[in-house]
Order: C-alpha cells, then sequence, then structure tokens
C-alpha cells in the first residue's frame, strides 16, 4: 500500500485538475476531452485497444529485446576493443539523432510499406542506443582495486567483464530499461505515423485525432500509457530479481 | 588535443567504413529486397531506396529547387543550425526539469512513488496528441511583454524527450554515493542541501553522463519532430518532410536533410562527451589493459 | 443555406457598409489564414491575392500561416489562433461535431480531386475491385472518400482489404508494395508521372496506370473551403472583414485562372520546395477543380454539401465508427458570405463563373523540376 | 554533567530474520568531559556499532544515547561529532585540502580560514606538499591520515574514532598519537577511540573499554592511571605495563568465553 | 633459482609533471622460494607500489621484474599470484563465500569443490557462519578475513599481502599469523608481507626488507634467524628480540634521514 499509495492519490488529483480543467474553462472535446470521456470511450473500444496495443506492443517489445541484446553485445565489445568503441560510438549518436519520422520512411523504402520490420528496427535502434550508452559506462565505471585483483589472477578481459564489469553494470542496465521501455512504446506507435499499415495504435490515435474524436484518440493514448508502464513494471520486477541481496 | 585529432579520424574512418559498405550492398544486394521465410530481412538495393553516395552528395551543391540559386547545403546548413538553437533550448529546459524532478523524488519517497509512474507514462503519450495542445497553449500565453514565439514549442517538445532519461539517471546516481560517505555527512549534519551539493551530485556524475547523452539526443529528436509536426519553418526537421514528399522522383534529396539531423545530434553529443571529459578529469582512472 | 435570420440581417448590413469606398484604407485589418498543408499551387489563389495586392485592396494585411503534418487548421481557427482557415469539409464537420464552432462561408474547391492509382496490370477500375487488395491512403482524415467507397461498394474496410498508409511520396505504389495508392490529381499523381519507369528508362506515362474518380464514382466529398470562426459570426466587423477576405480570395483564384504560370511563379516564390513544372501542373489541375464554377466560385452547392454530409454519416472506417454520427445543424455552412463577395467582385467586373474556362496541357519533367 | 551516557542500549540487526545479529546488548557508558575512552575487543564486537550509535548514525532497537544532555540527534546537528571512520572514506572529487576543508565549509567558514586550517591540519598530519593531490593517488597510511586531519579540522566537541591509526607505521603512528592528545588536551575535547592495539589503548585513555561478541557487550572497564600529562617516558612507566597487562587480561577472558559460547553454539547450531 | 628478482627497478609517478612522484627508485631484491620477506617502512614509501609491481599491475618506469625466471607477466597469466590488499575489496554483490570463490572461479575449479575449499576457507578464518552474508554486512575486520581468505583460497606459488592484519585485533592477529605460517611452510609458497607491525614482521618473516620513502628505495635488510618452525615459545625468544631492536634501528635511521631530507625540501619547495 505504501507502495502504490502516493501513486494512486497523485494520480486521482491530477485527474481531478485535469477534468476540472475541462468543465471549467468549457474546453471544447476537439481540443482536449476530460478524463472521464477517455475513460468511457476506453471502456466502449475496450478490445480494438487490446488489439491495437498487441500490434504496436508486439512491435516495441521486438525491439526492446533485440534492441538490448544488440545494446548489451556492443557494449562489450566497446569496452574490449576501444578501438571498435571510438569508430562505432559517433555512428551509433549520428543514427539515433535521426529522428523517428525520418528514419521510418526511409526504411520503409528500404523493405516494404506492408512490411512491420521498419518499426521493428526502429524501436530496436532507439533501445540499442539508449542501453549501449548507459551499459558502456556501468561496464567501465568499476573501482580499480578490483580490477587489480583480477587482474592479479590473471583473468582473462572475458572474466573480468564477467566477474566485475558486468554486475557493475547491472545498475546501469536497469536504469536503461526504465527509460528503454517507455521509449519503446512510443517509438512503436510514432513510426506508425509515417506510413505502413493501419493496425496499431499509432494509426488509431492519428485517425481519431483527424477525425476530431478527441476522446477515442486519448483512450488510444491511454492504451499506449498502459502498455509503457506494463513494460516499465516489468523492468522494475526484473531488477528486483537481479539484484536481490545486495547492498542498498 | 591529441586525444581529439585521434577522435576526429577515427569518425572519419568510420564515416568511410559505411560508405563503403553502402556502395558495397549496391552491388551485391537484392534489387527488390531478399525475403527469409516469407520476411523481408535485406533491405532493397535500388536507387530509389538506397541511391548512390555520390548522388546524394552531389545533391548538395545544386539548387534546391530548379531555378533557385540557394544551393541545397546552404539550406540544410542554416537549418541544421536553426535546429541546433531550438534543441539546446530544450536540452538546458529538460536538464533543469529533469534533474530538478530527481533531486525532488530522491529528497522525498513518496514523491518517487507518486510521480515516477505517471513520468513513464508521460513518456509514451506521443507527440503527436501533445503538438498541437503545446502550440495552442503557447500561442494563448502572454505574460507581461512575454510573447510566446512559435519556435518555443518546439523546444518544449524537446524539453519533453529530454527531461525523463535525465530524470532516472540522475535519479538512480543521487542514490550511488557510498553509504560511508553517506554517514560522514550525516555525522556532520549536513543539510540535505549540503549533501546533495557536496556528495550526492558529485557521486552521481558517472550515471549522469550517459542519461545527459540520451537527454541531448531527445531533445533534437523532440525538436525535429515538432518542426514536422507543427510546421515550423527554418528547421532541418521542416526540410525533412518537404524533400521526403519528393523522394518518389528525387531520393537522394531526403537524404541530405537527414545528414543534417544527423551532424544535428552528433554536434549535440560532442557537447555532452566534452561535459563528460571536463567533469571526470580528476576521477580515478581505470587503470588500463 | 439557412443560418438564423438574426446573423443575415448583420451579414447584409455589414455588407452595405463595405461597398465604401476601399481607397481610404488608412490602418488595415490583420487576418489570419491557417493552410492545410505547406505553401503548394493548390493554395495559389490565396498567395496571389496576396502578391497581386487584392487584399490591400480591400484594406486586409493577410498573413498567411502554414499547415503541417499535426496542424488542424480547423481547430486552430476554433482556438482563435487564425481568423480564417481551409479545411476539407468533412474534416471540419467532424472538429464542428466535437465543439468547434465554424463555418463554411466559401466552398472554393468545388469537386474531389481525389483519386485511387494502381498500375493497369492490376486491373483495378473501380472502388468493387479494391477487394482484397493492399489499399493505400494517407489517414490524417484524408481517407474518408475511400471508406465511402468501399462503403458504397459493400466492402468492409478492416476485414475485405488492407489499409496501407501511404508515406509522403508515391514509392509504395511504384515499388508494388501498394496495389492502389491515394493521390490528388494535382500532386501526388503527378508525382508518379515525374518517376523514372526502370523498365523503360523513361518517365511513366497516364497509359501506365489505371485511376479510379471518387468524384466519378459518385463519393466525392467537398474539399477546400473558406471556413470562418462561427462564434464571431454575429460581430458585423468580423462579417465585414470575412466578406472581403472571401472577394479578394476569388479574385487571387480568378487571377490563376487566367495566369497560370504567373502563379506558379508566386509560389515558387513564397518558398515552395516542389519544382517548377509539378506545381504548374498543379496550378492547372486545381484550376480545373474550381472552374467553371456554374453559382459562382465559392458558392456552396446544396447538393454536393449534402451528399458529402451523408456520406460522412454512413461510411464506416476501419473501426465500424463513421466521420459523423449525426446530420450537421444548418449552421455549419453559410452562402451569405460569398454570395455578397462575389456581388462585390461582379461590381469590379471580375469573371467569377469562368464558364468559358479551358484547362492547359502540362508536361510533367523528371523529378518534377 | 557527562559528556557522553549511553544507557542500557541494544542493537539487533535483521531483527526477526534467519540473519539476526545481536550486536549490541544491553550497553551502559558514561564519559566525562575532557576523557579519552578506548574501546577494544575482538573483531565483530560492535566496537563500530557502538560509535554509530553515538554518533546518531545508527539508531537503537533499544535503550538510549545522549550528548552533553542532548539527544545524540540534537548533539548531531549541533554539529558537536568529528567522526574518523575505519576506511578513509575521502572523497575522490576533491583534492586532498578540499577533502579536509569539508567539514569547516558546512560549517560556513570562510575560504581563506578553511584554507588556513587545511595547511594547519596537513602540517599536522606531515603532508603539507600532498594539498592540491587527490586521494586516490596517496598511498593508504597518507589517506588515513588525512581523515584525521578531516575529523580534526573543525575542532569538534566529541571525537569519535574507529581504529585510525590502523594503516600507519609505528614512527607515525607514536607521532599522530602524541599530537591526538595535545589537541585533544588543549581543546579539551571528549574521545571515544576504536583501536585493537593494547598499548595505543593504555597510552592514550583514561579508561579502556573491554567488549566481547556474540552478543556484544562491554565486559570490563579498566581505568588507566597515567596522570594527564603523557609523553615517550609514559611508554616506559610502570604504571603503562601494569595497565596493559590487566587489558590483556580482560581480552584473554572475552576470547575464552567467547570460543566457549561459539562452540556451545557450534553444537546448536548443526 | 629465485623465485622472485627485482633488478634496478624505478617508478616514477605523472613523470615530467609537477606532480611527479618518485615512488621507487632502483630497487633491487632477490627471494628465494618459500621465502618469507617483509617489506617494513614509514607510509608512503613504495612498499604498495612495489608489490604492484611485482604483481604486474603495473608497469616499471625502468629496471625489470623476474618471477620463477619468468616475466611477471607470464607468471601472472599463469596464475602464480594470489592477492590481499590494503583495502579488503571485496565485492559488494557477492556473498563471503563467493567472494572466497572467486579465484577458484578463474581457475576453472568445479562448483564442489569451490565450494568445499571456501568452507574450509571460512573456518580457517573463523567466520564458517557468515558464508552467505554481504560483505557489507560484516565489521571491517571481518571483511579483511575474508580477503586474506580469498588469497590464500588457490594455494599461489606467490603470495603478496599488503597489511593483510592491519584491522584485527591482537589474539586473532596472533592466530592468523600462525595459520598463514602454517599453510605457507606446508605448501612452501613464497611470501612478500607489507606490515608496519615490527614483531609481526620479525615473527613471520626470513628476512625483513626496510624502505625509506621519497624516493622509495631498500635502506637495509634484515636476516632474521629464528629457524623455520615458529610459536607462540618464538615471541619470547632471544632472536625475536634482537631482530626487533635491528628493525627498529633500521627504521629510526630511515625516519631521521627522512625528516633530514623533508627539512631541506621544505627551504626548497618555498
Ligand atoms: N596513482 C598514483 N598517482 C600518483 N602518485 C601515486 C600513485 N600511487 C601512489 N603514488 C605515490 O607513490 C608513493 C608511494 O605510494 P605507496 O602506495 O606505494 O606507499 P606505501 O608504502 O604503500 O604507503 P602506506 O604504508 O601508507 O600504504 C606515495 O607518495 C604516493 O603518493
Ligand atoms: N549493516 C549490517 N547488517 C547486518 N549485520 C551487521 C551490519 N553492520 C554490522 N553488522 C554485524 O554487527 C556485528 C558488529 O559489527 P561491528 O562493525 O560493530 O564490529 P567491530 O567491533 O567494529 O569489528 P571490527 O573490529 O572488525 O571492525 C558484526 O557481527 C557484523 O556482522
Ligand atoms: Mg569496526
Ligand atoms: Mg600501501
Amino acid at each position: 500500500m505504501r507502495q502504490v499509495g502516493p501513486a494512486i492519490i497523485f494520480g486521482i488529483a491530477f485527474l481531478a485538475l485535469w477534468e476540472s480543467a475541462v468543465r471549467g474553462f468549457d474546453l471544447k472535446p476537439y481540443f482536449l476531452a476530460a478524463p472521464s470521456k477517455i475513460g468511457e470511450q476506453f471502456f466502449k473500444n475496450y478490445s480494438r485497444i487490446w488489439e491495437a496495443s498487441m500490434v504496436s506492443g508486439g512491435n516495441a517489445l521486438v525491439g526492446l529485446v533485440v534492441g538490448t541484446v544488440l545494446g548489451i553485445a556492443m557494449s562489450f565489445i566497446l569496452s574490449r576493443y576501444r578501438f571498435l568503441g571510438e569508430l562505432i560510438t559517433p555512428l551509433a549518436i549520428a543514427l539515433n539523432a535521426i529522428p523517428i519520422f525520418v528514419l521510418v520512411a526511409v526504411l520503409n523504402n528500404m523493405y516494404s510499406i506492408t512490411s512491420e520490420i521498419p518499426r521493428r528496427v526502429m524501436v530496436t535502434l532507439v533501445v540499442y542506443f539508449i542501453v549501449l550508452v548507459n551499459v558502456a559506462k556501468g561496464l567501465t565505471q568499476v573501482r580499480s582495486t578490483h580490477v587489480e585483483l583480477m587482474r592479479s589472477y590473471a583473468a582473462s578481459e572475458f572474466a573480468i567483464l564477467r566477474k566485475v564489469r558486468v554486475p557493475n553494470a547491472v545498475p546501469y542496465l536497469f536504469t536503461a530499461l526504465k527509460v528503454a521501455a517507455p521509449a519503446s512504446v512510443i517509438t512503436a506507435f510514432v513510426s506508425e505515423y509515417f506510413g505502413g499499415l493501419q493496425n496499431g495504435l499509432g494509426s488509431r490515435i492519428t485517425s481519431n485525432i483527424a477525425n476530431a474524436k478527441n476522446a477515442a484518440a486519448w483512450a488510444y493514448v491511454l492504451g499506449a500509457c498502459l502498455l509503457g508502464l506494463a513494460f516499465y513494471a516489468v523492468s522494475i520486477i526484473l531488477e528486483g530479481i537481479a539484484r536481490k541481496g545486495e547492498a542498498k | 588535443m591529441r586525444r581529439i585529432a585521434y577522435r576526429s579520424s577515427m569518425f572519419v574512418v568510420a564515416i568511410v567504413s559505411v560508405v563503403a559498405l553502402w556502395e558495397f550492398y549496391k552491388i551485391v544486394g537484392p534489387q527488390d529486397g531478399g525475403k527469409f521465410f516469407g520476411v523481408s530481412i535485406l533491405p532493397r538495393a535500388n536507387d530509389t531506396a538506397m541511391p548512390h553516395v555520390w548522388t546524394m552528395l552531389s545533391r548538395y551543391n545544386r539548387p534546391e529547387v530548379r531555378g533557385s540559386d540557394t544551393k541545397i547545403w546552404s539550406v540544410v546548413l542554416s537549418g541544421t543550425l536553426f535546429s541546433l538553437r531550438l534543441s539546446l533550448v530544450g536540452f538546458f529546459m529538460g536538464t533543469t526539469i529533469g534533474v530538478g524532478l530527481a533531486v525532488l523524488m530522491s529528497r522525498f519517497k513518496v514523491v518517487q512513488r507518486g510521480l515516477l509512474p505517471y513520468l513513464v507514462m508521460s513518456q509514451t503519450v506521443p507527440l503527436i496528441a501533445l503538438a498541437p495542445l503545446v502550440v495552442s497553449w503557447g500561442g494563448k500565453l502572454e505574460i507581461g511583454s512575454f510573447v510566446w514565439p512559435r519556435w518555443l514549442s518546439a523546444s518544449i517538445l524537446g524539453t519533453f524527450l529530454a527531461f525523463f532519461p535525465i530524470a532516472v539517471g540522475t535519479l538512480r546516481g543521487l542514490a550511488s554515493a557510498p553509504a560511508a560517505a553517506v554517514e560522514l555527512m550525516d555525522s556532520y549534519a549536513a543539510s540535505w542541501k549540503q549533501t546533495l551539493f557536496k556528495l550526492r551530485f558529485p557521486a552521481a556524475v558517472p550515471f549522469m553522463v550517459p542519461a545527459f547523452k540520451l537527454g541531448a539526443s531527445g531533445a533534437v529528436v523532440g525538436v525535429v519532430v515538432a518542426e514536422i509536426s507543427t510546421g515550423l519553418k527554418g528547421g532541418i526537421g521542416r526540410l525533412i518532410i518537404e524533400y521526403a514528399r519528393e523522394a518518389t522522383g528525387d531520393p537522394a534529396k531526403v537524404f541530405t536533410a537527414v545528414f543534417g539531423a544527423a551532424a544535428l545530434g552528433i554536434t549535440m553529443s560532442g557537447l555532452v562527451a566534452l561535459s563528460d571529459v571536463l567533469l571526470m578529469r580528476n576521477r580515478p582512472k581505470e587503470t588500463s589493459a | 443555406g439557412g443560418s438564423d435570420d438574426e446573423a443575415t440581417e448583420d451579414t447584409e448590413a455589414a455588407t452595405e457598409e463595405t461597398t465604401a469606398p476601399a481607397a481610404e484604407c488608412t490602418t488595415p485589418t490583420p487576418v489570419k489564414l491557417q493552410l492545410q498543408w505547406f505553401t503548394q499551387a493548390q493554395f495559389a489563389g490565396y498567395y496571389a491575392a496576396q502578391d497581386q495586392g487584392f487584399y490591400a485592396d480591400q484594406c486586409l494585411e493577410v498573413t498567411i500561416l502554414e499547415g503541417a503534418v499535426d496542424i488542424t487548421p480547423q481547430n486552430v481557427l476554433a482556438d482563435g489562433q487564425a481568423d480564417f482557415a481551409i479545411s476539407w469539409v468533412s474534416k471540419a464537420l467532424a472538429s464542428r461535431e466535437g465543439g468547434a464552432n465554424i463555418v463554411n462561408i466559401a466552398q472554393v474547391f468545388q469537386r474531389s480531386g481525389t483519386l485511387q492509382v494502381s498500375f493497369k496490370d492490376k486491373n483495378i477500375t473501380s472502388s468493387a475491385e479494391f477487394k482484397g487488395k493492399k489499399i493505400g491512403n494517407w489517414g490524417y482524415g484524408n481517407e474518408f472518400e475511400i471508406f465511402a467507397a468501399l462503403t458504397k461498394a459493400g466492402l468492409d474496410p478492416a476485414k475485405d482489404v488492407t489499409l496501407v498508409q501511404q508515406q509522403f511520396d508515391m514509392a509504395g505504389l511504384l515499388s508494388g508494395d501498394i496495389d492502389a495508392a491515394e493521390a490528388m490529381t494535382y500532386n501526388e499523381y503527378a508525382q508518379v508521372l515525374e518517376a523514372k519507369n526502370p523498365a523503360t528508362g523513361a518517365l511513366y506515362t497516364a497509359d501506365d496506370f489505371n485511376v479510379v474518380s471518387y468524384e466519378a464514382e459518385g463519393v466525392g466529398m467537398l474539399q477546400d473551403a473558406i471556413w470562418a470562426d462561427g462564434s464571431r459570426l454575429e460581430d458585423p466587423a468580423y462579417v465585414d472583414t470575412a466578406t472581403k477576405f472571401v472577394a479578394a480570395s476569388i479574385q487571387g483564384w480568378a487571377f490563376c485562372r487566367d495566369n497560370v504560370s504567373a502563379c506558379r511563379d508566386i509560389v515558387v516564390s513564397k518558398g515552395s520546395k516542389l519544382g517548377a513544372s509539378h506545381q504548374l501542373w498543379q496550378m492547372n489541375e486545381v484550376n480545373k477543380l474550381i472552374w467553371p464554377a456554374a453559382g459562382g466560385a465559392g458558392m456552396i452547392d446544396a447538393a454536393a454539401w449534402d451528399r458529402t454530409s451523408s456520406l460522412s454519416q454512413t461510411a464506416k472506417n476501419l473501426e465500424g465508427g463513421t466521420v459523423l454520427t449525426k446530420a450537421p445543424d444548418a449552421g455549419a455552412y453559410t452562402n451569405d458570405i460569398v454570395t455578397a463577395a462575389l456581388a462585390m467582385l461582379d461590381a469590379m467586373g471580375v469573371d467569377t463563373t469562368g464558364s468559358g474556362y479551358m484547362p492547359e496541357t502540362v508536361e510533367l519533367l523528371e523529378g518534377g523540376n | 554533567m557527562s559528556a557522553l551516557e549511553v544507557v542500557s542500549t541494544s542493537k539487533i540487526f535483521n531483527q526477526g530474520t534467519a540473519k539476526q545479529v545481536d550486536a549490541l546488548v544491553d550497553v551502559n557508558l558514561t564519559v566525562n568531559p575532557g576523557e579519552f575512552v578506548s574501546l577494544i575487543g575482538p573483531s565483530g564486537c560492535g566496537k563500530s556499532t557502538l560509535l554509530r550509535l553515538i554518533a546518531n548514525l545508527l539508531e537503537p532497537t533499544s535503550g538510549s544515547v545522549s550528548v552533553n544532555k542532548k539527544t545524540a540527534a540534537q548533539a548531531r546537528l549541533d554539529q558537536d561529532y568529528g567522526m574518523a571512520f575505519q576506511q578513509a572514506g575521502l572523497f575522490d572529487w576533491r583534492t586532498v585540502s578540499k577533502n579536509i576543508e569539508l567539514p569547516l565549509e558546512l560549517k560556513g567558514w570562510d575560504k581563506a580560514k578553511r584554507e588556513a586550517r587545511a595547511k594547519e591540519m596537513l602540517e599536522l598530519v606531515k603532508l603539507p606538499e600532498f594539498a592540491d593531490l587527490y586521494p586516490w593517488q596517496l598511498s593508504g597510511g597518507m589517506q588515513q591520515r588525512i581523515a584525521i586531519a578531516r575529523a580534526l579540522a573543525a575542532h569538534p566537541q566529541l571525537l569519535l574514532m574507529d581504529e585510525p591509526f590502523g594503516a600507519l607505521d609505528e614512527m607515525t603512528r607514536e607521532y599522530m598519537q602524541g599530537e591526538l592528545l595535545r589537541i585533544c588536551g588543549e581543546t579539551s575535547t571528549t574521545v571515544v577511540f576504536v583501536t585493537h592495539s593494547i598499548p595505543e589503548a593504555v597510552y592514550l585513555s583514561n579508561r579502556v573499554i573491554v567488549m566481547s561478541p556474540r552478543p556484544g557487550r562491554i565486559t570490563a572497564v579498566i581505568d588507566v592511571d597515567l596522570g594527564s600529562k603523557r609523553n615517550e617516558d609514559t611508554r616506559a612507566a610502570d604504571g603503562f605495563f601494569r595497565s596493559i597487562t590487566a587489558v590483556r587480561e580482560a581480552l584473554r577472558g572475552t576470547h575464552a568465553e567467547h570460543a566457549a559460547a561459539n562452540a556451545v553454539r557450534g553444537v546448536e547450531d548443526r
């Protein structure tokens, strides 16, 4: 209760404020929908939101997993071969700096506009970068006593990686995952804006906004939020498992 | 200095390798993409999807539209600089908010438990749902002689994407101060603020640096997407979408703007990397292999 | 249209006052116009009116705001950040149902310019043949006619076709990912014709494609119209400004009808990034949507309006919903302002029907240059 | 008035779990103003824990601690404490001199005064030329001396030191002992000092507190009668050896007892 | 054949900068197989640095180090070393037992064997019941004992220990000394041992190396002639006290010289 209590109270306060702002300032639905209306739409369209979430969430999940794996792998390589790190890091940064919209457009042409691959590639890239940046730092920010100790055992770089760097990078990895979880969701459906199959949350949001059905659009946004929160919660649970018993 | 020269030459090597890979793929790759088990895995190597590098480069030196005498490179350059300014504003606002929130959350666990889930959720709200709201509210805002400039809306959206990684990273960093050091500060009855500035922030630096990197690229993405979505003129985002419309007939053109956006991202993260070097220069170096 | 009586009276009163000579203009009235999209010949009339001083003649100082992906012009208008907006009727009516108090005061485009383009070998010559195909569209509310056509052909958009959102280019069609792509006569269709056919090395020609025109299919909806802020229409000064604005705009369109390449140049000089031949094509095609205008340019044809509104209520989208849930109320449009504006133009000797209009033939160059 | 009063205080870690550790049980201790008290006892007997309780860094499971008639919490807030931990605990990002200045900054001293004091302390620990280096550039013993300098810099009323001289060579150690006594004598600082060296405890203290582990508690209190002025000759004094023997005896008892307890536990545990 | 040979080795930190430190200058040292050698000297004289050079954790600025006729690098790769640092350096994320198993894992021992050895080592350092706790739940002395257990676990050929018993109480310390001698004797391990305690150095060693700082170098080598079997009686032996006195004299010389050097430097510096 102490864990979720404040969140619930805060949430209720926020929604109440929103609702009263909409009513108080008489904001029209085309502009901003009231939470009550959004909730109504959410329950009305529950199964559609679920279906669309499965599509976008599936893309996000694939990208999250692949991106995390690649990001970890690359940061391992980077921590081992400085040379490669200096080669690849600026490229990774540049790639990540290209806005999603554009890359998807380019990727859609490179693959097929009806393929989910560009969207997944996009999520992968975003997640990959987040994981890379954090984990690479975690792998190098180790205590020098520890590295010296391992060297005195003639531990291979790989052993040092496994026994010192990796455990040290674990908190960094989870920091990354906490950022990457919501980012994967937003990327998955922002990738839908530019084109492609119209079966995910992103296209539902745009088409509802275009229809001035703001409440319905935000109902899908709510779906997206819950999806992101679910991903986030999973990363917290994983962290709890991975780091149980350790120093606070 | 030598270090910087080395890094730059590495960067050049990296670019050259990518160019080589790109052109190599154009030779060996399938024109219409490759499929494995019915899933297209290999991208298409044709000139529309992947124009030749020299086609893209030479496009820079040709006029933007026929008859005009402004070359594309100057348009892309000025667009990049314009967006850079907005990104910097977004990044600094994002840093302020992100660090502020992290401090607040580390100070009051209640705030952390209450707020963090919503910060997470906020990051999944698509910009498309927010952009019109920000533009509209901004447009209505007038405080004294301050009139909301349109570009500020784009910076705000940059802030929106920048603050989150910064908040999460800083929060983690603030918690990473060694227990013994915290005890020391406690024994001095150091105020919360003193502990924050003299212990927690310095200890958080290794966590904050990657967070700033992500924040910087978040700011860029936010600004560029905002330019696309609100149609703000002058920036690289706007150019990208305008050129994208011509991708059917002039596929190289959109790439010129895409590279501009990439340059923007590199510049921003270069600035952050510089701060990394400055902040970490007196820390114990990890013994090198 | 029968807007309420008081407003009508006000409008007339205001119109009479404005017939006073425009010459003694000291402080021009500032007007902000929100477009639907970036600068291109689709909006040439407004740019021409600005460039040729037609607005200035009416003592208006017009600022033209470009559109963007997420800029919904009718919402910007309802929000008070623009005085007038250009929007498609169905989209604007959806906003109106959502509480945006906006009124159509001039229907600039008399016809729909939306096509569904496909390669000849796909054999898609009518909307009935969409079944089982990958149907491209742009989303953002530009796809309502497709839903209308599907509904008319008895197809379920969620099951009988695969809907694919197109990018801002036509690559999806050309690469074969999409069977039939949505295209405006004045823009995307031209892009297709500006692209090189890798098989022949020459540009594609109209013969390579089948074209389904929604106007011809009977499901065309009204498109570009000038919308005004309904809440301000009770203010005589605003009505006066609206009348002058519509008049000068139609004057601009008439100018473009008669000076196609001059208007192309105006648009290019306003910063359109699209190439010149493309822009010329667009100007010509847009003219075809406006002229000839039997009842005078900008007049809202009740039959076309009713068709648009009924299609908006019946065409089922992917989610099984419709654009509008009920018929728009009578206040959604008024011909009063455009009538007054046309009267002003007639007095000035401007041809507002274009009965003798003949389109030009435009040759497209590679890449639209 | 007593400078420090620990009244039937206990500290139990992980209470109620399988890993419960009775670190301290029913500890009573009174220290007079200006008195120098040493804690001695086998590893793990709760010396550091007791120091932490006094410094209000841990809350006792039961019992109470008061300092100068204030609660420990209040004393901490009044910045009455100076502490040197078992591990030097210097801040990597501060130079040696800035590390020493830390408590002074927190007391709001101005820059010039701080720097002067840091310089003075560096002379005291004989490391004046290392002011601008970073801690990780120093040897272990040097680091510990910096930590001592930091603890002494603000002339605290109650000085708590946890094996501060552990990493020092004998010469430096004896020198530091002398300096510590001098400073504390001049400023009449009350000191609670943890050490493993019996001669050190005897040389420095007015009283030596002997502790035993599992559960941690005080088993003997040995008064050292060497007068208030101590110097090199003290180490040869009769009273010095007598006290050393007394402490050693007390400690041996503790150890023997502990071993016996362990044996019993051993049976219980398996 | 010598087990360890250090030939005219120097180590200079920050060479050529304003912060240059001559940590070691022209050090020569030969250690025979199975020999126990102690390094003793004032804080900052380069003991830890020398140990690091031997362990190939630092590269000498000049000179060479060879171990069992191999280069130090090769010896390290052959996993000939066991090390215990001045700071315990345990891994916070591993339990006590897992910490001890670490070098065994790296040697590729299987799980059962590792666990058996860890258990055995924990008995040796008298902390068997703490196997499943995390290091931060232990007292300082306990942590150090775990670090010693870790260093001994793999029975290395060359054991390098940097003040391993610094945080131990006298009883435990003497017990650990005895155990160390026993183990090293049984496995004929060569040991280089850093300590600040003269009796400890003498009790343990065949030779005591006395060092002096700034620049760090070897000033005296004192052979201890107490035979190979040492026990409680050794501490009362005549040779024991003689050696202690010899080392003390050597150290005093070092200190006096150091103080004089400092005085001169002091003039130079300002
Ligand atoms: N990384 C480093 N950078 C610069 N100087 C260093 C570094 N490491 C050690 N030194 C210097 O080298 C000298 C010798 O240090 P070392 O740690 O070997 O001393 P030590 O004999 O082990 O002392 P102690 O007994 O206090 O542990 C010291 O003056 C120290 O400041
Ligand atoms: N945070 C903690 N969690 C659990 N147990 C702890 C914790 N801190 C200390 N202990 C336990 O409390 C007991 C006393 O520890 P303490 O550090 O006070 O010993 P000490 O007397 O200082 O020993 P040393 O001389 O080795 O430093 C030990 O058994 C230790 O394991
Ligand atoms: Mg302790
Ligand atoms: Mg040392």
